[in-house]
């Protein structure tokens, strides 16, 4: 209880100083932030005029409260380009993301942990000499290049998979969780969710791999051994149990930083995700939106590395259960 | 005498790159079939890797390299591992040093005692639950306490929560590696009173690994003595403790500051244990043994010196003229 | 008696964990490890501390060296107060007053050769650098390192433990040092070379006139090699007085416990049951009046209400107890 | 401990000895330094293994730019939409790579290493202030940062090498924290406090060699991490746009349909590469660990 509200006190004050820094960021940096964002095109009154309706005109500090004002009300400002507010964007990007984000996490985590403590089983053998490499071979790829190969593969050169997007155009539905749900959206999500579980399977299946060894070398399993008890009950109940924790933890923190590292592969695909947002919000000066996008990550991230936090705490009783006398 | 294990010739050897190391080198002593025997050595004998090895349970770069250990008529060397399963915590059971997390941290005492009944043990979740209170009982700890896990208990009480483990099934024999070295003098005593008493009135056998030759004249009632990976003397308690035929033995009588006896200087084996990665030839003690005659580059057997007392020494028979000696620092130092 | 070193009434607190409550309410809870120590040793001469693990034995050693602030109380050696001084003012204390280590696998840097490691004190408090060899094989020849260069060159995993804890000594030595304070320095030894090592240090005492303090959990251990004896518990002394007397006749029920706790190699011991309760208390959840009350078999009314004072009870001798 | 005693009296090798057993035990990092010292050559030589230009725009007759040619013994990989020689930009890619992981790495195990030793060894409330703010640069989502910061400044090497040593840092500075704080409670530390070593002369002088391997083991992670971060933004269009690097060799061929047109000599090359020396960071560190922990090995 206590570890819980320090630990949600301390996720509060690293969102605000994210987000202080990052209106430090879009307004304090060499050059003009605002010339930087705001299109040649403009004459000087439309730009003073969007400068007001955007608050840009005031001091910074009163601009800096009226942020943070709006930011708590979860109101994060209106696009410029596209002219409508910023949450609905990002909000209309954010199942996209997370369908993405948490499929290929899933596939990549069931499959290394399998693979991780099987490994553990294979010290010095060939198969060991094989899956090591090429785990960090996968680790060393740059994903959009692993996308790339997968892309040119299996979409262009087979035609099996479509090459981008979440949808065929023009598709309708009647609602977004009909959509998420729909055999069409799946079809699509297939080789970019398999192109990021490539590339994250490598973290759980090595981690796993080095807990469970660890964990093998512990005496209670040198007891466990002694009691005669069954392999699969030493593996099973002893063993994995005690190298998950550092893996589960590993899967908390790794969705908070794939919602914002997708960017790459959002872009690869055209997956219209979070990613894919603030990079074209970034690149077409659409300062609002990129802010917006980036606080949502950043939000997520934090929110994550939290909840990995407590849930290392609440697997490890180590951790949460105080010693008695 | 009906020995409950009979240990022959004994070796385990470590490989390494730079060859065997012979951590256990033909080790041979018996154990009867109830009462405590003290393995008793420095660290480094291969008192703890011999405990290891009966469990069958030697890390991987160890194995048994010769002997045997024939445990009610039946050789632990050459059993099959499902054999062997079999007599595991059954018939042997083993309790760990209070250091080592030798309890599952991720797993209730409870759960761990129901593990071993209900899996080893055949017992109705049940009849488990009413055997695990009963237990804790044994060993002096509340039954409530089942309901902790183990990083909630000091030390004293890991280590009785691992005896009643030990004693889940009712085994034959219990080796107990160094149980009570963590643990502060007076939980020791009390550890070494719940085992003293619970030998007494459960009537097996344990085999106590330490390297106090004080727990050892405290709880057991007999004694085997080893030296860089040799069984060197064995006996009754008293007999080897009183009257020691090895000089090592006498040694290590008189290295330890007595709290009853007085003043003078203690009296210290000079020198280290061999390397166990080339040992030497003939008597491993010769190098730092004050008594060393030219005899000793020969290997002394283990030879029953007086009624059911072994010795591997060539002059065990001047042992009464050489224990005054021993008692006297200039002696040792060279 | 004029003391060489001596502490006055330490008290060591820590932060204790908080609850929630305990926030909302201002309130911050200490453990005191040490709980209002004073001792005092003269020159050539060695007190014990005995007690458990937890007892504040060695937080009371970590204070005397100033390795650790005191929550108050002072540390005073040759007659100064030298619990205020920092930096550099505090080099001539630790140039004058050294530590034995418990683990000499642990007590060198693993990367120094044994003569770095006893260069090092050399260099830190000043001495002349024409003077550091000759003092080198000064402190290895009183230790009984002989011949030194068979050991100065080679690094400590080249020694075996016995050896080191020679070298551990050598070091403390190295600067002539007027007090010395030993933690377990056997305990983490095999038992053959125990004897060694004590030998070297009770002479090291006798040659150099040295103040000495041995914090151990063995009573046979203390009794060897100091004349004085403090017995602690919960952070308090709760009995001391000259070593033999305190163990011929305790006072306190708990030194009488751990007097017949302490392990002896004879055989036919007829100990009888240990006179004491149960195991070590949680230290936050410490009885009313004496801390030992609820593992003490002679316990009456009066203990619970009154924490009974470490007073006189003989010449030389000291107990915490209403029944001494 | 069995065996303990023979173990701990055995002389280890000297340092030659060790660095010779190294290679013989650690197949891992042996391949790894080969390949950086392989990719070290190619970028002191760039210009003379090069065959092209990697600038230039090649013309096949007098003003048809020679786009797309098929890889041939004079353009070893072919030629890109652009006409220029994929052999000769993937040969000077390696500079921008080298360039940009080895300083990235410096600035990362510099900055994190001192901080790791201040904070752990100081405590306090220097170390609280490192922590926090290493706390907040682990709540900025690493990639979405360094556009961000490429976009709001001037694009190019500088602008990424910092901003992957401001987001770095923390992971290093942690684990060399958590580090010193065991090692501060080793018995020698303590041994110099008592023979009067100053502060600074116990952080640098006595604990600071026993944490370079791991600070070291950090920086060639942190080779790889610059230079895949590196290709990310160059991919993105966030790189600086005058440079030749293999993050742009793969935008480029990205943009202009390589993959629909199944010019997989373009694409697959620079890829490759950038596995290549991230790989070698992993193999050293892999084989490094092993040296450091070794109760990991068996």
């Amino acid at each position: 209880m206590k570890r819980f509200a320090g630990r949600i006190a301390h996720a509060a004050f690293v969102l605000w100083a994210v987000a202080t820094l990052t209106f430090l960021l879009f307004r304090l940096m060499p050059g003009d932030p605002t010339l930087n964002f705001l299109s040649d095109s403009f004459s000087e009154e439309m730009r003073a005029d969007l400068l007001e309706s955007f608050g840009l005109d005031k001091p910074l500090p009163e601009q800096y409260l009226i942020y943070l004002g709006s930011l708590l009300q979860g109101d994060l400002g209106v696009s410029f380009l596209q002219k409508r507010p910023v949450l609905d964007i990002l909000l209309a990007a954010l199942p996209n993301t997370a369908a993405l984000t948490i499929t290929a996490l899933v596939i990549a985590y069931a499959f290394g942990i399998i693979a991780g403590a099987f490994l553990a089983f294979a010290r010095g053998t060939v198969t060991e000499g094989i899956a090591i490499p090429a785990a960090l071979i996968t680790r060393a790829a740059p994903e959009f290049w692993l996308g790339m190969l997968l892309l040119s593969w299996l979409s262009f050169a087979w035609g099996i998979f479509p090459s981008a997007g979440a949808n065929v155009a023009g598709s309708e539905f009647t609602s977004e969780w009909a959509r998420l749900t729909s055999a069409d959206f799946l079809w699509h999500l297939i080789l970019p969710a398999l192109t990021l579980a490539l590339y994250l399977q490598g973290l759980p299946l090595l981690l796993m791999r080095a807990t469970m060894l660890e964990v093998l070398n512990d005496e209670f399993i040198v007891m466990a051994r002694m009691k005669g008890l069954s392999r699969w009950a030493i593996v099973m109940r002893h063993a994995a149990r005690n190298a998950l924790l550092p893996v589960a933890t590993a899967f908390a923190l790794g969705l908070g930083s794939s919602f914002g590292g997708n960017v790459v592969i959002e872009t690869v695909f055209s997956w219209p995700g979070l990613g894919r947002v603030l990079v074209s919000a970034v690149q077409g000066a659409d300062y609002p939106l990129a802010q917006g996008a980036f606080i949502m990550i950043a939000a997520v991230l934090v929110l994550m590395n939290m909840v990995a936090d407590l849930l290392y705490a609440w697997l490890d009783p180590r951790v949460s259960v105080g010693a008695r006398r | 005498m009906d020995a409950l294990l009979d240990v022959r010739d004994l070796a385990v050897h470590y490989r390494t790159a730079a060859g065997p190391v012979r951590a256990v080198d033909g080790a041979s002593f018996t154990v009867p079939a109830a009462g405590i025997v003290g393995l008793v050595g420095e660290s480094g004998c291969g008192k703890s890797t011999l405990g290891r090895a009966l469990m069958g349970v030697l890390p991987r770069s160890a194995s048994i390299a010769a002997g045997q250990a024939v445990f009610e008529g039946r050789d632990l060397v050459t059993l099959s591992p499902a054999e062997r399963r079999k007599l595991l915590w059954r018939r042997l059971a083993f309790v760990p040093q209070t250091a080592m997390n030798a309890l599952d941290p991720v797993q209730r005492l409870a759960a761990q005692m129901q593990e071993v009944l209900v899996e080893r043990g055949g017992l109705s979740r049940a009849a488990a639950g009413a055997r695990a209170v009963e237990l804790f009982a044994m060993v002096g700890l509340d039954a409530g306490r089942l309901r902790d896990w183990p990083h909630q208990f000091s030390g004293g009480m890991r280590q009785r929560a691992s005896i009643a483990l030990a004693l889940a099934l009712n085994p034959a024999l219990l080796i107990a590696d160094e149980p009570v070295t963590a643990l502060d003098v007076i939980v020791q005593r009390q550890i070494l009173d719940v085992m003293r008493d619970l030998q007494s009135r459960l009537g097996l056998a344990m085999i106590l690994v330490t390297h106090d030759v004080a727990v050892v004249a405290y709880a057991c009632d007999r004694v085997v003595v080893m030296y860089a990976g040799r069984v060197v003397e064995s006996g009754p308690v008293r007999a080897v403790l009183e009257a020691p035929l090895h000089p090592y033995t006498m040694g290590l009588m008189n290295a330890f500051p007595d709290l009853e006896r007085a003043g003078g200087e203690l009296v210290p084996i000079e020198g280290a244990p061999p390397s166990l990665l080339n040992p030497p030839t003939g008597c491993r003690f010769a190098a730092r043994c004050p008594f060393a005659v030219a005899r000793c580059e020969k290997d002394p057997a283990l030879l029953e010196q007086a009624p059911d007392h072994h010795v591997a020494c060539w002059r065990a028979a001047e042992a009464p003229a050489l224990r005054p000696l021993a008692s006297e620092a200039a002696t040792w130092s060279r | 008696m004029v003391p060489l070193i001596a502490a006055n009434d330490l008290v060591k607190a820590f932060p204790a964990s908080r609850s929630l409550r305990d926030m909302a309410r201002g309130h911050r809870p200490v453990l005191r490890a040490v709980n209002g120590v004073s001792l005092a040793v003269a020159a050539g001469r060695a007190l014990g501390i005995v007690g458990e693990s937890g007892c504040g034995k060695t937080t009371t050693a970590r204070l005397l060296l100033r390795l650790e602030e005191a929550t108050s109380g002072t540390v005073l050696f040759e007659g100064q107060n030298v619990s205020a001084l920092h930096g550099a003012a505090l080099l001539p204390f630790r140039s004058r007053v050294q530590l034995v280590f418990q683990n000499p696998f642990d007590a060198l840097n693993p990367r120094f050769t044994i003569r770095r490691s006893l260069t090092e004190p050399l260099r830190n408090f000043g001495l002349p650098a024409a003077q550091w060899e000759a003092m080198i094989r000064e402190a290895m020849a009183r230790v009984r390192l002989d011949p030194a260069e068979a050991y100065l060159d080679r690094h400590p995993h080249e020694l075996s433990g016995g050896q080191l804890q020679r070298v551990v000594l050598a070091r403390a030595l190295v600067t002539h040092p007027r007090a010395i304070i030993a933690d377990e320095p056997v305990s983490m030894l095999d038992v053959s070379v125990r004897a060694g090592v004590l030998n070297v240090l009770r002479r090291a005492r006798d040659e150099l006139q040295l103040a000495a303090i041995y914090i151990s959990h063995d009573l046979a251990l203390i009794r060897y090699v100091c004349e004085e004896v403090a017995v602690m518990y919960l952070g308090r002394i709760v009995e001391s007085g000259p070593t033999a007397e305190v163990i011929a006749g305790a006072a306190h029920p708990y030194t009488r416990a751990l007097v017949a706790a302490v392990p002896v190699p004879r055989v036919d011991q007829d100990r009888g049951d240990l006179p004491i309760i149960g195991g070590l208390p949680d230290q936050r959840n410490q009885p009313s009046g004496c801390a030992f009350r609820d593992r003490c078999p002679l316990a009456f009314a009066r203990c619970a209400e009154e924490a009974p004072p470490l007073r006189a009870i003989a010449p030389g001798r000291h107990a915490a107890c209403h029944l001494a | 401990m069995p065996g303990a005693s023979a173990m701990r009296r055995r002389p280890l090798p000297g340092f030659v000895g060790s660095g010779l057993g190294f290679l013989r035990k650690q197949p891992f990092a042996v391949a790894g330094l080969a390949i950086y010292l392989t990719f070290i050559l190619l970028a002191i030589f760039a210009d003379q293994i090069a065959t092209h230009d990697p600038r230039e725009i090649l013309f096949r007759g007098a003003y048809r730019v020679a786009r797309y040619l098929p890889p041939s013994a004079t353009h070893y990989l072919g030629t890109t939409a652009g006409g220029r020689d994929v052999f000769s930009q993937l040969v000077h890619g390696t500079r921008s790579a080298l360039q940009v992981g080895v300083t990235a790495a410096f600035f990362v195990v510099v900055i994190g290493t001192l901080l790791g030793l201040l904070s752990g060894y100081l405590g306090g409330w220097v170390d609280r202030v490192i922590m926090r703010i290493s706390d907040i640069i682990l709540g900025l989502p690493f990639l979405p940062f360094v556009l961000v910061i490429s976009a709001l400044t001037r694009p190019g090497t500088t602008t990424l090498v910092a901003s992957v040593a401001l987001m770095l840092w923390p992971n290093t500075a942690r684990v060399i924290r958590s580090q010193v704080l065991s090692l501060r409670e080793r018995g020698w530390v303590e041994a110099a406090r008592v023979t009067g070593c100053s502060t600074p002369r116990i952080i640098f002088v006595h604990i600071a060699p026993q944490v370079a391997p791991l600070a070291a083991l950090y920086g060639s992670i942190a080779v790889g991490w610059a230079i895949l971060t590196e290709a990310s933004a160059s991919f993105l269009g966030f790189g600086d746009p005058n440079a030749i690097s293999w993050g742009l060799m793969l935008q480029d061929a990205f943009a202009n349909q390589a993959l629909s047109r199944g010019v997989w000599t373009w694409f697959v090359p620079p890829g490759l590469c950038i596995v290549l020396l991230v790989l070698a960071g992993f193999l050293v560190s892999r084989g490094s660990e092993k040296l450091l922990f070794p109760k990991l090995g068996d």
